[in-house]
């Protein structure tokens, strides 16, 4: 208990600072054994390569804070990719069949919040359902094979710059950014934090639980149909079998930075880093050559020296 | 001119097929204080949240105004400006003080939240309260009785025009109930009403312009207070009379079971550093009952969390028996033959989604297996023999502890450590949320454990109770004990004093 | 009253057009011929095929044809198979060391080493000599894949000057390939590396969106499969140079076939349907032909 | 409030019964569509192709039960797998091969344990190191390409029959009834549940938590490196990426099992008709040639059927 209370006391900061220690030790070792790992262009293309995954995390970050988990993420993320690229081959404008592709991915979102809090089951199991419910459908489109001749100008989304900035590096800023005020400033943040912390004390507070927790599903679904629509620019293809590390990967960014599995605690911050770290082990191993199967066991290691670390700093 | 603001009638409500309000009605008027009192189990919570719109009533209606419901949300309740204290706490560990006053009703504009208007307001709060923390402190810091001031600041918060209150004291020491009541008497003056819930029947003598007494469920008198005694009330709560509840004589005297030298715990630099106990030395002695009396906040219970192993020894030693003992965890010392009963029980008490006879054997499970298998049925039966020696009002040893009334679990609490036949056992709050009847029969079996030859150590808010049942009494203020008194020495005024720092006895 | 005959179609894989096609031809030839085409999918998980196999034992179907994800972890399958009776046509890599009736396909190796071949002339084209650096995806869970990559390092083995690095995707996947690649493009920047070779759709696919994205025209890319988006990127041609092909439609037919003969208690022993090498110069010949089979198997698929 | 109570109240055995009747509904449709499903044969079939998840379940459910997590577990049985083929193809004996495996299973087990309860790490990163160190080195024994040539009579595990039996079905019958009596009658089932209804409540009741926790993430890794046996044995080749669905389909099983994700709450019973459903469904669907994509779809609705099946009747 009270070494406990020591623990929660200084997280806040504390725990951030445990994940940059990693990150920048990381950074010196990549650059010691091979330069080009702090050139700019690789440092754009760490951002570049993070920054689907931060997007995908502003979401989950939401809706595990809320005491929620949601795996359907890289299922949401296939289907919105397969169905804007139908949409798009099918002569589909290009601004409309974004919409859709949200749309879609607040559908999908509302059908998970709405079972996991009207139905109140568990939203692990619901979630995985819709993840099977979205890789299936999106596989069952074109039966199973991928789609091709997408238009030249849907490539902006993940290949296109903005000042030179990669436009999917931008879009990730302006969405941190606004989740960073969010959370920390907002209603909706501070709800979240407190249905995390025990949804029944903030039911009998008055907060409406369920209204709260639907808005987290869809915005974490919107957040991933995004994220596929981007990964599906970038490889000017719909392909059936998009994103499927997504949900591992982006649920180990979160909650290795700082976001509880059980709700109630997590910062945007946190969660960023936590992707960046990621994505960061393995360029910097790919740049050094390391095969993907160290790349494996040289990442599993440095996770769990990072929490440890950060439990120490605490 | 009609002063009622609102009225229930008829109301009823059942769990499953077991009824716990019967068609109660009653009118709350301006400016009173109403008193629920009633055993544990009576219905008093059910009602309460009944009013406060987290339960739905089966029967009956509620009219505000010239609306009728059948019930309230708890939005239609918040907007009438009805609070509620809930008997078991409601707060977010992981959020601070501030969040927690606020939580549900902040001040914002346009979604985003004014922090500048909530700092200002909730330091005034703290200070109303008397809860000596930050806003930002986080509430997992602070303990059980904090967490209590904590909530009685959320209620009184905004203009609410009634405020229940379940047992909002039953972790508070004198003080900060003194301060709190005068927080009640100026609020009622200005027309603001109360729904007050309390085992203690001085505080709801003193403070209730009604009373309203609950039996199984039924209302069974209405009182006004100048007009009852605390005789009646209990009689008719309880159906007997009790007379004089602390009858302590101790009957065993033996050897010294427990003794503490110079016990220090360690100086965590983020701490609160005062609350942590120093040099505490003390003796229990076979039969003795030792009463620690001190503030909410005195270091009471780190004090016992110390000798459990649960928090780190800074120095002393600690003999059990005579021998010096090295206790690592609250293993080492159930194995030597020490129980603690604590306070918090739904942290640490029970498990609240298990039922009763798994919590009352958990201490004992290894003791009652044959071949490695657990011998369920003499589990059963030992916990019906707890359950009936306590009178826990339940529907068997299959129900959830988190189904029983916040007495009734304290009692399951109690009777797990019983179960467990300890030399020395020590109780921290022993009596939080029990009734009259259930309290004298706590008492009884403190005096018949002695008189067999088990030490207690009797950690208690209540002055009355700690110095009616304790041989000894050892006061606390801020970590280090500043008086130690016979039982022929104890006045309220002499323990004040110690427990509020203004006098330090020097061996 | 002979009920009609019917037959298992095991698919490795249906995430590529590959398989999808050659049981939607399968399916042409049973109708054609009267004979039930059941399809399954593995979907590249060696337990599942195992499973399958099972089932369709269990079924008593009269013919499996079957395409390995993995040619040793099927072999306790088809002893299984052999044991209750049931006819195995194998097509795509070739099982060793276990009882078929027939064994269809391109040979991986030789698609490889078809691919190698012109990895070599490109490298000689722009040197004038056969040197340069070469990058070799690959996935070594997935045999099919290790064989091709095989065949192709065997083919440039015999130029000193060719550097090889054979480097590992997570993932057989576009965006496993395009991960790698992006991190590969910075760890050779320009002028340091000549080919990348992905044996597969999915890796070619991936690698082709990141070499494109950086608009890195120093780099040829070389492949194998027929995907749709292969072909395409051969059009236009500035990063996709060649893919190595399988006919897809005759594996179908042989193999179907070979299982028709097979209900007879024939075997038909082993066909292969040599991998056409498609380039810039014969794509368009290539998808008219390609498309007038698709489109007469769209309602098979 | 009121609602949740009563529902839990009769949980136990209810639970189990609308479990029991999708499964019996999905029989009867399966077999109205197609004659073989409910032949001997195929049950025989489906219980075969459970036994594994059945297996691993037992130890997912002791984990789970008791607060923690473990997504370990389809890395253990891969990397269990092959280190057993690498073993018997360099000749060491079957019998010492199994032990060599059961061995590494527990050390992996005890790995997470240690971190898990020692370091107060959480257990789904924790474990999901694991998963990778496993996956990892799983490959890097031969550098990621499959092993051949294993002795025929390793065979036996996963092909072999006892009494007519498979040889799988029987491990798992007896370790099912092992773990039913464990966790209804002796200590380790009950402390398990009490750790996780509340581990301070506990701790403070004399269990020792730690010890506890290990034993259970112990015999979690032990089922999964015994399936990964099992399942290695069927192939008759060590797997490089072997069992990479098995820790969604098991986790999926044991909650749909109803064992509570944050602990507490369980039972075998459960868990066993949780993965019996979930075969059911793979089974019948395939007999009645539903392709994969639709596959996916259907199991996924049926899951959620299920769960609100499973709600309503409690
Ligand atoms: N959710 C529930 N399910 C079943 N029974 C319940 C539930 N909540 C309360 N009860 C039962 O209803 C009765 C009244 O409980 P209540 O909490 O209102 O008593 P109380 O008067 O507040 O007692 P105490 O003084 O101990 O707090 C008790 O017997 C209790 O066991
Ligand atoms: N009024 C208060 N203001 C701030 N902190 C408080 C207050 N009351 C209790 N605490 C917290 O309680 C801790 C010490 O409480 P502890 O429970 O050990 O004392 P106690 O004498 O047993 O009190 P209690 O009457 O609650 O049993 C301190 O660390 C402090 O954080
Ligand atoms: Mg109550
Ligand atoms: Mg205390």
């Amino acid at each position: 208990m009270n070494d406990k209370k020591l623990m929660i006391k200084s997280k806040g900061i504390l725990n951030q600072i445990g994940l940059l220690g990693v990150i920048a030790v990381l950074c010196i070792i990549f650059t010691c054994l091979n330069s080009t790992f702090i050139a700019a262009a690789n440092l754009m293309n760490i951002v570049r390569q993070s920054a689907v995954m931060i997007i995908v995390a502003m979401g989950v970050t939401f809706v595990m804070i809320s005491g929620e988990l949601d795996l359907s993420i890289g299922g949401v993320a296939c289907l919105t990719g397969m169905v804007v690229s139908k949409l798009l081959t099918t002569g589909v404008s290009i601004p409309v069949a974004i919409l859709i592709g949200l749309l879609l991915g607040a559908l999908l979102g509302l059908f998970n919040g709405i079972l996991t809090t009207k139905f109140n089951l568990p939203s692990m199991i619901v979630t995985l359902a819709t993840m099977n419910l979205a890789n299936g459908s999106a596989s069952l489109i074109t039966g199973g094979t991928a789609i091709y001749n997408l238009p030249q100008e849907f490539e902006f989304l993940g290949r296109g710059f903005i000042f030179g900035i990669p436009a999917q590096v931008v879009f990730m800023v302006i969405l941190v950014i606004i989740c960073g005020i969010v959370l920390s400033k907002t209603l909706i943040g501070r709800y979240a934090l407190a249905i995390g912390g025990n949804a029944d004390v903030a039911k009998l507070a008055g907060i409406s639980v369920i209204k709260y927790k639907l808005l987290y599903f869809v915005f974490c679904s919107l957040c991933a149909s995004f994220a596929g629509m981007i990964l599906t620019s970038r490889l000017a293809t719909g392909q059936p079998n998009l994103a499927s590390n997504m949900m591992m990967d982006t649920l180990t960014a979160v909650v290795l930075g700082g976001t509880a599995m059980s709700g109630g605690e997590g910062s945007i911050a946190g969660s960023v880093m936590g992707a960046l770290l990621l994505t960061i082990i393995s360029n910097g191993l790919t740049i050094n050559g390391v095969n993907s199967f160290w790349q494996m066991i040289i990442s599993a290691l440095i996770l769990i020296a990072t929490i440890i670390a950060r439990r120490k700093k605490d | 001119m009609d002063k009622t603001i609102i009225r229930l009638d008829n109301i009823a409500k059942s769990f499953g097929n077991v009824r716990v309000i019967h068609h109660i009605s009653f009118s709350i008027e301006a400016g009173k204080v109403y008193a629920l009192a009633g055993e544990n189990g009576a219905g008093k919570s059910t009602l309460c949240n009944i009013i406060s719109g987290s339960l739905k009533p089966d029967e009956g209606t509620i009219s505000y105004g010239d609306k009728e419901y059948s019930s309230f949300t708890i939005q239609q309740a918040k907007e009438i400006g009805i609070k509620m204290v809930h008997q078991e706490l409601q707060i977010l560990p992981l959020m601070n003080v501030e969040e927690n006053i606020f939580i549900g009703e902040e001040s914002s504009r346009r979604g985003f939240v004014n922090k500048k208007e909530m700092r200002k307001r909730s330091l005034e709060l703290l200070e109303m309260v008397g809860l000596n923390a930050q806003p930002e402190t986080k509430v997992a810091e602070i303990e059980i009785a904090g967490r209590q001031l904590l909530e009685i600041a959320r209620a009184i918060n905004h203009n609410a025009r009634i405020i229940i209150l379940d047992e909002p004291t039953s972790s508070l020491s004198q003080a900060e109930i003194r301060k709190f009541f005068t927080i009640i008497k100026k609020l009622k003056e200005q027309g603001v009403s109360f729904i007050f819930i309390s085992h203690r029947l001085e505080e709801v003598f003193e403070l209730a312009d009604k009373i309203i007494v609950l039996k199984d469920g039924e209302k069974v008198a209405e009182l006004n207070t100048e007009e009852t005694n605390e005789k009646e009330v209990i009689r008719l709560m309880v159906g007997r009379e009790y007379s004089d509840f602390y009858q302590r004589e101790r009957k065993c005297h033996g050897d010294v079971c427990l003794e503490l030298k110079d016990i220090s715990g360690v100086k965590e630099g983020m701490l609160n550093n005062a609350y942590i106990p120093q040099h505490v030395s003390l003796k229990v002695e076979e039969g003795e009952v030792l009463g620690i009396a001190g503030l909410v906040g005195a270091g009471r219970t780190e004090l016992v969390r110390m000798i459990f192993g649960e928090m780190p020894i800074g120095s002393g030693e600690i003999f059990v028996q005579g021998e010096k003992v090295q206790i690592k965890s609250s293993r080492d010392a159930i194995k030597l033959g020490m129980a603690w009963v604590t306070e918090d029980r739904k942290q640490e008490g029970l498990i609240l989604e298990d039922t009763l006879v798994r919590n009352l054997s958990l201490p004992t499970v290894h003791k009652h297996r044959k071949a490695g298998i657990i011998d369920d049925n003499f589990l059963t039966k030992m916990s019906e023999k707890y359950i009936q020696k306590l009178k826990v009002k339940t529907t068997g040893g299959l129900q959830k502890a988190k189904n029983l009334s916040g007495g009734n679990q304290q009692k399951i609490v109690l009777g797990k450590w019983l179960s467990t036949n300890p030399k020395i056992l020590i109780l921290d709050e022993p009596t939080r949320g029990i009734d009259v009847g259930a309290k004298a029969e706590i008492y009884k079996l403190i005096n018949e454990l002695t008189a067999q030859g088990m030490a207690i150590v009797l950690i208690s808010s209540e002055l009355p109770e700690v110095m009616g049942m304790s041989d000894r009494l050892l006061i606390m203020y801020e970590g280090r004990v500043t008086g130690q008194l016979l039982k022929e020495e104890y006045t309220e005024e002499r323990v004040m004093e110690y427990a509020t720092g203004r006098k330090v006895h020097n061996e | 009253e002979e009920s009609a005959k019917k037959v298992a179609y095991i698919s490795a894989a249906n995430q590529f057009d590959f398989f999808v096609y050659i049981g939607a031809e399968i399916k042409k030839v049973g109708e054609e011929n009267g004979v039930q085409v059941d399809m399954f999918d593995a979907a590249l998980d060696v337990s599942k095929e195992a499973d399958l196999m099972s089932q369709a034992i269990l079924q008593k179907y009269d013919a499996i044809i079957v395409g390995p994800v993995d040619t040793q972890a099927l072999i306790p399958s088809i002893k299984e198979a052999n044991e209750a009776g049931i006819p195995v046509i194998n097509y795509d890599s070739f099982i060793e060391g276990a009882e078929v009736y027939a064994r269809v396909g391109s040979g991986n190796k030789d698609m490889g080493k078809t691919a190698g071949e012109y990895a070599a002339d490109m490298l000689k084209e722009k040197y004038g000599e056969v040197k340069g650096n070469v990058i070799v995806l690959s996935y070594p869970a997935l045999e099919t894949m290790n064989q091709r990559n095989e065949g192709f390092i065997e083919a440039l083995k015999e130029y000193p000057d060719v550097t090889i690095k054979e480097e590992t995707v997570e993932e057989c996947t576009a965006e496993g390939g395009q991960k790698l690649t992006d991190n590969l493009l910075i760890a050779n920047p320009e002028g340091t590396l000549d080919i990348i070779y992905g044996s597969n759709a999915g890796v070619a696919l991936g690698a082709l969106a990141s070499v494109s994205s950086a608009g890195r025209e120093d780099i040829a890319l070389v492949g194998i499969d027929n995907e749709e988006g292969q072909l395409n990127a051969l059009k236009d041609g500035r990063y996709y140079k060649a893919t190595v092909a399988q006919d897809s439609y005759s594996i179908g037919e042989e193999a179907m076939n070979a299982a028709l003969s097979a209900i007879d208690g024939k075997k038909t022993g082993d066909v292969v349907v040599p991998g056409i090498l498609v380039t810039a110069d014969n794509v368009e010949e290539y998808l008219t032909d390609d498309q007038a089979k698709k489109d007469e198997l769209e309602e098979y698929k």
